[in-house]
């Protein structure tokens, strides 16, 4: 069980780090979109620190929107997902796993570039904490989220629009609840509560997103 | 034991065959054969559960294979149109992977079954980089160290040279010389002893029977 | 009766154009909602009935000798 | 509970018990639509603060409420459809959603057009406005995905799929919506609630809750009908059905 875990994570991390662009790539983007806005609205740091929060979350969203493809396409057209849909294991623990690679390789990566923005945007070490926390339990609720729209949007021709259009509206309240987490940090508030809210939902969505991602696996590769 | 009861497909408002029925036993091969587009594939697709039939069931030893996925697939190796392997994987890993997640419990000598499929020198070169049909061979090398009764093979010989073929029909013989079942659809014809396997034709349905 | 005339009740209390539009545009997406749904039982019965024609070709084409 | 149900489950017996129930359902939605609305645009008295613009709660409210009626049977017919496997359950989804979606939609232009005159602003970003939207998006979520499937069965079991998805996630989604308006806009507009509402202006509002529901009746019966037709187009009922009809527009013509 644990063995079947073990393999396809070491699988996924192998494939990936032979094709390093997968990786860099939605990180890249991420890192330009978030520049896109000083140069956008002006660079006064007041009005920077203040709409921070928005702004990383929105370009970590549409990062992780570019990142979501390679969860399941590459596999879907060599063959792969077939394979491991008739593996002799729960396919919801198979797809866990695929998940949790996802989230490594795409997630962490955001993760450890976040102070990075935290410079070029002029946030405080307080409110860099909470973002780092928000992004920290907030990405992998995305990476569920957003394997339940790759699962159901695979086998179509024109899928990648129609992830983002299932897949947006849903994330909504991991949007509202991390900003708002930020911005009760930046006036000094305690942002315990809504990081606890993000918690929930974080156990929530580990233990229901595979169950709908493999039975949404089993009405798209069929 | 493999048994298809009244099977229908339906795709897309199209009925592709209707009350489908068929026992394999070990020891038996069957060649399933028919024109394009007759739904053979669609066939393999119900029989391994990738998809869930209009009507009908299929049971192996007794037991409908969709109340308990995992056990048949402990039973079961299917190898399909799409091969399956990893382009960005050697064909070693991609090999290694196989076992560990399919076949734990079995032990093989990787450089054999190498050998055996022709990839000896091949090993470390990324199977992306591979030809076509050295690529199908990564992927029926699994053959080899499958310890699986019921072998599931749609269209096996693609991209396949003839001595490649000739291997593998030797390879299937033995199997179900050991007791083993083997479903296949080629569109060359097989050179194996006419006793060992029987064919099932698929027809269109007749009209009348296009509505179900 | 809430209005004395008919031009009063128009003009709703001077919020006529906010109140008609309101109506007006529920009611077009209403009447799109069912030409759609109507259109569409027609489109499947079509489909069905050129489905039988063609099979009715298909039958007639079999029984013509020769062909490829 | 579902064994009452089960005899119905067959498709050919749904569409006749569905064509039966039809008239039913359009007769109570036309009479009470002509009731309500009478009395409500024309009788019932102008609210003291907002007027005679109030007059749009009688769209406003009916559809909002039906909107979120036609999520929640969408919700359930998703649970059966994909617990017992039940194909006209997920029918029943593709069916209601369309009309859930138009149901929102009108709930959101009715209330810009009613919050043009009373905040001096078509949209503000009320909580309950703003949830109406996501309502909306993810109705348009739904709908597109089951029309990109070209296999209807697959294309109901993936909306099925998403439906309850999106059934865990509304909930959320209006918890956090309502809380991130509160902190945004200091106190929530109220103008929306109306604790204490005359008997004069409430009377037309039900009827007229009714009308919307007895539309939404008619109408996913309609569509159920055409989602039964389309998937069993290979079924000889269907066939035979279709020729009765091609034949009795011929003897017309």
């Amino acid at each position: 069980m644990f063995n079947a875990f073990a393999q396809i994570v070491r699988k996924e991390l192998l494939g990936a780090f032979r094709q390093q662009s997968d990786i860099l790539n939605p990180i890249w983007f991420f890192v330009i979109v978030v520049t896109l806005f000083p140069l956008g609205i002006g660079t006064d740091p007041v009005l920077l620190a203040r709409i921070a929060p928005g702004i990383i979350w929105v370009a970590a969203l549409l990062a992780a929107l570019l990142s979501f493809e390679r969860l399941f396409k590459d596999d879907f057209i060599d063959g792969s997902l077939e394979q491991m849909m008739l593996a002799p294991y729960p396919l919801a623990w198979l797809v866990s796993a695929k998940v949790f690679a996802h989230w490594l390789l795409t997630g962490l990566p955001i993760l450890l570039v976040s102070p990075l923005l935290a410079i070029f945007l002029s946030l405080e070490a307080n409110t860099f904490w909470a973002l780092f926390l928000t992004l920290l339990i907030g990405t992998p609720i995305l990476s569920l989220l957003g394997a339940i729209g790759v699962a159901l949007t695979i086998g179509l021709r024109k899928g990648g629009v129609l992830l983002s259009l299932i897949m947006l509206p849903l994330s909504i309240p991991i949007l509202i609840f991390s900003t708002m987490a930020i911005d009760a940090a930046a006036y000094g508030q305690s942002y315990i509560g809504m990081l606890a809210l993000l918690g929930a939902m974080l156990v929530g969505a580990i233990t229901l997103a595979p169950f709908a991602i493999a039975a949404s696996l089993r009405v798209s590769v069929s | 034991m493999l048994q298809c009861k009244n099977l229908t497909c339906v795709r897309e408002e199209r009925v592709l065959f209707n009350n489908l029925n068929f026992t394999l036993t070990s020891g038996e091969i069957l060649h399933v054969e028919g024109p394009n587009g007759i739904g053979k594939t669609s066939l393999f697709r119900l029989l391994v559960g990738l998809s869930s039939p209009y009507s009908g069931e299929i049971c192996w030893q007794q037991e409908n294979i969709l109340s308990d996925r995992e056990s048949y697939y402990q039973q079961m190796l299917y190898l399909g149109h799409k091969s399956g392997v990893k382009p960005e994987l050697t064909a070693l890993e991609n090999l290694q992977f196989f076992q560990r997640l399919y076949n734990p419990s079995v032990e093989f000598d990787v450089w054999e079954i190498l050998t055996q499929v022709g990839l000896v020198g091949y090993e470390d070169v990324l199977t992306g980089q591979l030809s076509a049909g050295q690529q199908r061979r990564v992927a029926l090398a699994r053959m080899w160290f499958s310890d699986c009764p019921l072998w599931i093979l749609d269209e096996p010989f693609t991209a396949i040279d003839k001595n490649g073929v000739k291997v593998i029909e030797n390879l299937l013989i033995k199997h179900v010389q050991n007791g083993g079942m083997v479903i296949l659809t080629t569109h060359q014809d097989l050179s194996i002893p006419a006793e060992l396997y029987k064919n099932l034709t698929l027809q269109k349905p007749a009209f009348g029977e296009q509505y179900v | 009766m809430a209005f004395s005339s008919f031009s009063e009740f128009l003009a709703m209390g001077g919020y006529g154009f906010y109140v008609w539009l309101a109506y007006g545009v529920s009611l077009l997406s209403v009447i799109f909602l069912i030409i759609d749904t109507v259109y569409r039982r027609k489109k499947i019965f079509n489909q069905v009935e050129q489905r039988l024609q063609r099979e009715q070709r298909i039958k007639a084409a079999e029984n013509k000798k020769g062909t490829l | 509970m579902w064994k009452w149900l089960h005899p119905y489950a067959k498709s050919e017996k749904s569409y006749a018990l569905s064509g039966k129930l039809m008239p039913w359902f359009l007769v109570t939605a036309v009479i009470t639509f002509v009731v309500g609305m009478v009395w409500g645009l024309a009788f019932a008295p102008a609210d003291y603060q907002q007027g005679d613009s109030f007059r749009i709660i009688y769209i406003h409210v009916p559809a909002a409420m039906m909107a979120m009626a036609a999520y929640s049977t969408m919700a359930i017919a998703a649970f059966i459809a994909l617990v017992w496997q039940i194909r006209l359950a997920e029918m029943t989804v593709a069916a209601t959603a369309p009309i859930g979606a138009v149901y929102t939609f009108i709930a959101l232009f009715t209330g810009a057009a009613w919050g043009k005159p009373m905040w001096g602003a078509w949209w503000v970003w009320d909580a309950r406005l703003t949830s109406e939207l996501i309502l909306l998006f993810v109705y348009l979520g739904i709908i597109a995905l089951y029309n990109a499937f070209s296999d209807k069965v697959l294309a109901g079991r993936a909306a099925s799929i998403l439906t309850l998805v999106g059934v865990i996630n509304l909930p959320i989604i209006h918890f956090s919506v309502v809380w991130w308006n509160t902190l945004h806009q200091g106190a929530t507009i109220t103008k929306f609630d109306k604790p204490s509402m005359d008997t004069a202006m409430l009377y037309p509002l039900l009827i007229m809750i009714i009308s919307f529901a007895a539309f939404l009746g008619f109408m996913s019966l309609y569509r159920f009908r055409n989602e039964i037709l389309h998937r069993e187009s290979h079924r000889p009922w269907v066939i035979s059905l279709v020729q009765q009809s091609s034949t009795q527009i011929n003897k017309r013509g």
